[in-house]
């Protein structure tokens, strides 16, 4: 499969992303609009010897997840946005335990049942809220069916380098839409092996047991021995992610005036205005978060403190909104791009790049 | 016997066949040239002769397309 | 409409006019499963007093063009949550009914089922089961057939790693709560009529404060069986009724 | 237009096979252009409801798969027809069907083809290819792809079904003679 | 029972104030460390004729509320930290439906399964993440026994007020302390009926049904004809909650020269080490949170454009900080006590008063 | 220890040594009920191969003190989910069995449970029922009698409000996927070997990969039943088992 | 002290009545004092585990009913003996079981009293009173609380347990008057 | 016959009796005065001579409080 270039959509580049990743197994639960992610999975995965399994509920999804991982698979599941936060208790108790995973929710609209179509409400619960605890958890926003394919990969390097699960943070718009995606295998570097999995005292190395915990600090274990113990030690990881693990992409700083921050399709929708601003003369860059946590505060804020505008485009009512806030001073002009700017008023509508033009414009001129 | 006479909604039938499958009197076909937006073939109340209001194609169609008349 | 003209059969009054046909695929039974419903209502005279708690499925839908004072689509599986709740602050004569697929009552919803049968929730259950998830797109469900191909069970169910279809008629029986439960189907009027029986008699349960509730009724999926419709009624009669058997399997005056 | 970039919208509603037409002309674009993208934007109910897509092709990136305003827009439905006859950039094409729209499009910025979809598509099978009829009309009109590569997509997506595949070959060249005579 | 003074605990004044707000019903799940709020109405309310009913499980609850709200009651839940995960899902479709309800949240060590004793470490989920889709909630924090008590009927009314879920933060401190409690049903403001609510199309004023719906915007509503129309309503009664709900007390500010903030069972905390600084003559004060959402932002800017120092009291890895952060620019000095500032390791441990102490002499000296 | 003393009956191997007694209340079977596991297992020589999935009970603890690979508490209700996982990603060498409370399995865990064992799934499920929620201070139970007082039910549960205890045993017997589901209780030495009978039964269903297998251990819980522990055992005898009969409810050679 | 304020830590393993004790001090002191707060402090595990207990009583506001240095801690068993030896602060006292901490105290700036607690509650009845003799010492020894006001709270407790109160009231009486006379 | 000796571990032996009620030789009795820190009365092993090693005993403590030895 490798360097093939196919006509897929960011659903199905999820697929090959953790085929290409070496994932042993998806469970999942349909919901729409990423039916096709665990239908891809159905057809490609069983027949390569790899689990394939249709579970009854999102819960089970996310314990399913759970229980791969602690035997040391590399376990995926997709879902959007309900489903999604049927997930929050397990995916803490995940945390807690410190065993790794790749979710990729597929963002529809909402709140609740919503819409089956694409929107980008789900920032907050990926990146900071969701279950209890306060733990925390590397999100990736793809922007592209090739950097979903991608995105997917890196996820699972990511979640066995921390131990810790990690979000692919897409959208109905990303996931529906074919395009162009070269296929490859991506290096990383090497990780040590999953000595703390359970297969069987037996086959241990050492021939002692295992012992996995969503209580740990409270059922002392190795790792940590109290509840203050892995309280640092999850503090620990966090400051780390923090350090080394934000990631973006940035266009045409140099010059500009005005900074657009978006993920996303609205990224994508952003960079069209972005084109079409800088040929009608207006000065305007952007900053892309890869990692949506950690997010790339340092970046944003180098750019405010130049006392340039910041105009934030996300499909929601506000959400990434907070995180470009906490980055700049009272002083900086923050403009939002939101759902409430969508060119058409029901559950198809979205941001067009024209939208984020006028608001360029009145932020300009 | 009751005479019957059967009004089909061509915004509502959706041409699954039902209705023509369960006459028992065979006063419904199937069009062959009167298509739905979406390219479906409709059902027809071909034989209104034959037809003696039993009404069971009504509760054989879906789509709430069907009424049936008896005529006095 | 004409003077020498007496409608004998039409649209059940409590459908609420719409322009447009509702969003049900070519023989979708989703549309007969709801006229049942309609049906025994306006028999019974329940129109005034009912509450329809409308599940996750093609059929959410009814919810809305029932003219009855509504609720839809509950979280995916919780209908029976939702509907025991409403029984407990509503008065005797409120009648609570859900409106559910198969995959939303006995996958994401067995808890929410299993669990109201058990407390003998004075709520009706309607299950329409078409063996798949419709609206997601046809994956297979709890009840699709063993060798059923469905896309994601591309290569037919087995029973190693998919399992074995759920009874859910059968199942609910089990339950000490469960004062009725039944399976219907509408491949004929014959058929159509037996199922307005077991609904009438689940919703009487109900009205009798004697225990929980439940019929299934089998229905035709075309768009992801892959069939004509007419079709789709002939499997039902010959293959499906072989796993889910048509009939009552419980049935009690009180509970013990 | 410098570098070549294309957008087009097709609108129908669902089972009419707008998404099709689109699918098939971006397979298509594919061995011409460096980038294409089609995204579909179909309402919850896929039944009975409006359904189109949007393809882009060009040989630079394609920032947006999204864009309010199109080159061409294929308005196979009077559905779509409010919705969609503003979204025709100035100097666009807007192919829509003659039987619907017996009266004159207010616009006078646009270029506008008529096209007999449901008589043509009769005349060669039935309503069901009309979505073909349309593929070919466009292609007639705007030559941004090459009708072969479209005929191969065609040949591609009915293989095995050879009745169809005639079917719908023959109202593709319908269509793009319909388009290019426009 | 009006205006009798009792000796009960944090749990138990959820009752009584339930009690006096009038709730029809309890649904609920049990789980540690709020076990006598469900055995309290457990035994309380049906020889009341009000409604009791243990539920099968905390999603169940939720869904319980759910149904119950629909039918126009006033209803009422309580749980700790994994049930409360496990509620996200339905929570959101309340928002979206616009239905009121009352959660009381008594908040344990955390990720995941943690301990089963206090803690602070939901702020972040109740107040900004959780379920899907961006809605918001009014986060209510009590920090006595008798507040809980006063809380619970103020949830009730600013749920129905904005016919919308609210959640009363409380923890396994505040819960499980027993202290002495005046009883007393608090007045409010007369609300409309709930016209909304189904009750049978024949018993319905106008003879007309009602439909709710947790798919507004994708089904049309009378109130919400489209998304955007349902994403405009949700973000002017969001900004609304923002605008007239901040709630707060302030401890001598006057003089501060470091102005603490905290909530819950940390401000009792910090309020013990206020005074005891102040008795070594350090100008200390302090800002108490009592609605945690919407957050009193202005009130802790004020404190630093003057110039004081900040000092963030939370039994988390910093939660709340993160609000103080949005509320202050760069230059102010921040500081935090955190959970890792427990007196004693195990999950018994708690911030003491002396630890806080410590952190405003390293601050100020 | 003494030369000329040989130990006839001791504690299990499998045993962790801590220096401390076990966090169980005075009389607890929680303990009797992981003997009877431990003793399975050491006869059938599964400690070097097995995974013991604990779930949310006050036996989670018997997870952390068996030597072998070990997780809990996983989430509420959920272990036969994760159970399930591991199955599918392990060589058919490995054992995977969850040990459950009854509120664990079959109320929060409905879902869980059912859907394993409709899936055939080759693991095994203890459910040690004590008819009560032990951990959280003996609250009422969806297996709790019917009259029974507990913190939440404090006049005896009623089947109007409360509902109807569940039978799990029976219930799992029903679905099509398991292959085995039996009831004991360790109430005498007698019903003590006779349950040691029925796991390891149960763990010889899972090892020769035939389907879904269940053993539900009636247990003590002196703490909450407000009763000395000698007595509680007769309650059990005598009081428990008219609604919850000790015995195989299935037992197959091979899924049909 | 100027105005009156206390507190004090109770603190024993499961089953041994620390908390019970602290609840039936804190209730006899709303008889007093304005504000009463008491705070349990047990491990998951309820069983055969340290479980202790803090109370405040006060005429004033009691901001924190968590505090780590306390006026006075009971410690009728030694698990807890580690942990709160500390915890007393300055000019503070330490209640002690005698058998336990036969050893001197290396802590010279509070007062200790050590009681042979488990003598006297097997002398009365059993060990299952030892928690009200230790009750009894506390109030003896510090009189904060009138023995009256305690006295009612044990007879409201053992309501129609004549036996069990008779036993309780007997170790409690012993209790004070060790204390009183330490 | 053979004969028993009964070991009953102070530490762990909670006192629920269980082994008393089925020790079908009569061997182990409640003490009277031997309390564990709840304040619980322990088992004894108090007729040694009438013991028989069955290990009944071991299986119904649920506390593993018990080993039983044959004597050699
Ligand atoms: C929590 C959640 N998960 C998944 C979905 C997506 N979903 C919508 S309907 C449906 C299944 C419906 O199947 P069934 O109940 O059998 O009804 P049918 O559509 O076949 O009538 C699913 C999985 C959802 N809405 N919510
Ligand atoms: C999501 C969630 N809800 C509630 C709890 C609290 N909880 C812990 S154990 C338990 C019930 C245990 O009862 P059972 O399964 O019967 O086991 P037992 O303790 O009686 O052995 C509950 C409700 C929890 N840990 N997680
Ligand atoms: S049953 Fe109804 S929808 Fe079907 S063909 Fe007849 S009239 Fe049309
Ligand atoms: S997908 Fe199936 S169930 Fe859904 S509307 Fe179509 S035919 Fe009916
Ligand atoms: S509460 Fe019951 S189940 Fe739990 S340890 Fe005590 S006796 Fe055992
Ligand atoms: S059975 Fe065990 S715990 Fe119970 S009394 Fe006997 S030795 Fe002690």
């Amino acid at each position: 499969m490798m360097d093939e270039v196919v006509f897929i959509d960011g659903n199905e580049a999820v697929g090959w992303g953790a085929l290409a990743a070496d994932c042993d197994a998806f469970f999942g639960y349909p919901i729409t609009p990423q039916n096709n992610i665990t239908e891809w999975f159905a057809k490609e995965y069983p027949k390569r010897g790899r689990a394939f399994v249709q579970t009854s509920s999102e819960t089970a999804s996310i314990n399913w997840l759970y229980g791969g991982a602690s035997v040391g698979k590399r376990v995926i599941t997709s879902t959007s946005s309900p489903g999604w936060a049927l997930m929050q208790e397990t995916l803490s108790h995940m945390a807690n335990t410190e065993v790794p995973c790749v979710i990729v929710l597929v963002q529809r609209g909402g709140p609740g049942q919503g819409t089956t179509r694409h929107a980008q409400m789900d920032y907050t619960s990926a990146t900071k809220g969701g279950g209890n605890g306060g733990y925390k958890n590397i999100v990736l926003g793809p922007y592209s069916a090739q950097e979903a394919h991608d995105l997917v990969q890196v996820a699972f390097y990511l979640a066995d380098k921390y131990i810790n699960p990690v979000i692919v943070l897409s959208d109905g718009i990303i996931g529906t839409t074919l395009e162009t995606v070269t296929l490859k295998k991506l290096e990383f570097e090497k990780l040590p092996e999953k000595d703390w999995a359970l297969r069987g005292k037996g086959r241990q190395k050492d021939k002692k047991r295992r012992v996995l915990t969503s209580a740990q600090g409270l059922v002392p274990t190795p790792r940590n021995p109290s509840f203050v113990a892995l309280q640092n030690t999850l503090f620990e990881k966090h400051s780390t992610m923090e350090r080394e693990e934000i990631r973006y992409e940035t266009y045409q700083l140099e010059d500009a005036d005005l900074v657009l921050v978006a993920y996303g399709y609205s990224a994508r929708v952003s960079m069209e205005a972005m084109s079409q601003a800088r040929g009608i003369g207006l000065k305007v860059g952007m900053i892309r978060p890869v990692t949506l946590w950690p997010f790339p505060y340092q970046q944003v804020k180098e750019q405010a403190k130049k006392g340039n505008k910041i105009l934030v485009v996300e499909d929601s009512l506000g959400q990434m909104l907070m995180d470009v806030k906490m980055a700049c001073d009272d002083g900086t002009e923050i403009g939002l791009v939101s759902c409430l700017d969508r060119h058409e008023v029901m559950e198809g509508g979205a941001i067009y790049p024209e939208k984020v033009l006028d608001k360029i414009r009145a932020m300009m001129e | 016997m009751a005479k019957g006479s059967v009004i089909i909604n061509e915004d509502f039938c959706l041409g699954c066949g039902y209705c023509v499958e369960f006459c028992k009197k065979k006063s419904l076909t199937m069009s062959q040239d009167n298509y739905t937006s979406q390219g479906l073939l409709q059902a027809n109340f071909s034989e209104p002769e034959s037809c003696n209001a039993c009404g069971l194609c009504v509760i054989m169609c879906p789509h709430f397309a069907i009424e049936v008349y008896k005529v006095i | 409409m004409n003077d020498n003209k007496e409608l004998v059969a039409g649209t059940p009054k409590i459908k609420i006019n719409v322009p447009v046909p509702l969003a049900f695929c070519q023989g979708c039974q989703h549309g007969s499963a709801t006229r049942v419903i309609w049906d025994s209502l306006e028999d019974l005279g329940l129109e005034d007093r009912i509450i329809w708690v409308g599940g996750v499925t093609c059929g959410t839908v009814s919810a809305f063009i029932s003219d009855v004072d509504a609720i839809g689509p509950v979280p995916h599986g919780r209908a029976p949550d939702i509907a025991s709740a409403m029984r407990r602050l509503s008065d005797k004569e409120t009648i609570i009914i859900t409106y559910q697929g198969d995959g939303d009552a006995i996958a994401i919803g067995t808890e929410s089922l299993i669990q109201a049968a058990a407390r003998a929730e004075r709520i009706t259950v309607f299950m329409v089961n078409n063996v798949n998830y419709g609206t997601t797109g046809g994956q297979m469900a709890p009840t699709t057939l063993i060798g059923q191909k469905t896309t994601t069970s591309p290569t037919g169910r087995g029973t190693n790693k998919e399992g074995f279809p759920i009874n859910a008629a059968e199942l609910v029986a089990v339950l000490g709560g469960t004062a009725y439960s039944a399976r219907g189907s509408l491949t004929s009027p014959a058929n159509y009529n037996k199922t307005k029986k077991y609904v009438k008699k689940a919703l009487q349960k109900q009205i009798d404060d004697i225990g929980f509730s439940f019929v299934e009724i089998l229905s035709a999926c075309p768009a992801n069986w892959g069939m004509p419709p007419v079709e789709c009624l002939k499997w039902i009669d010959n293959t499906l009724t072989k796993q889910y058997p048509l009939g009552e399997f419980k049935d009690l005056d009180a509970l013990v | 237009m410098g570098i070549e970039r294309h957008n087009v919208i097709f609108a129908g509603v669902g089972g009419m096979g707008a998404l099709t037409s689109g699918q098939l002309l971006a397979k298509a674009a594919m061995k011409k252009f460096k980038n294409v993208t089609w995204y579909p934007n179909i309402t919850t109910a896929r039944r009975n409801a409006p359904a189109d897509c949007l393809v882009c092709y060009s040989d630079t990136m394609i920032y947006s798969q999204l864009i309010k305003d199109v080159e061409t827009a294929v308005v196979m439905n009077n559905i779509q027809f409010d919705t969609m006859k503003n979204r025709v950039k100035s100097g666009g094409l807007l192919i829509l069907e003659a039987d619907d729209y017996a009266e004159n499009i207010e616009r006078k910025d646009i270029q506008v083809i008529k096209v007999p979809g449901i008589k043509i598509s009769s005349k060669i099978a039935n309503p069901r290819v009309i979505n073909t009829v349309y593929l070919g009309v466009y292609i007639g009109a705007t030559k941004t792809v090459p009708h072969e590569l479209v005929k191969t997509e065609l040949e591609k997506r009915f293989e095995g079904k050879n009745e169809i595949l005639k079917m719908n070959l023959e109202a593709f060249k319908e269509g793009v003679n319909f388009g290019e005579a426009a």
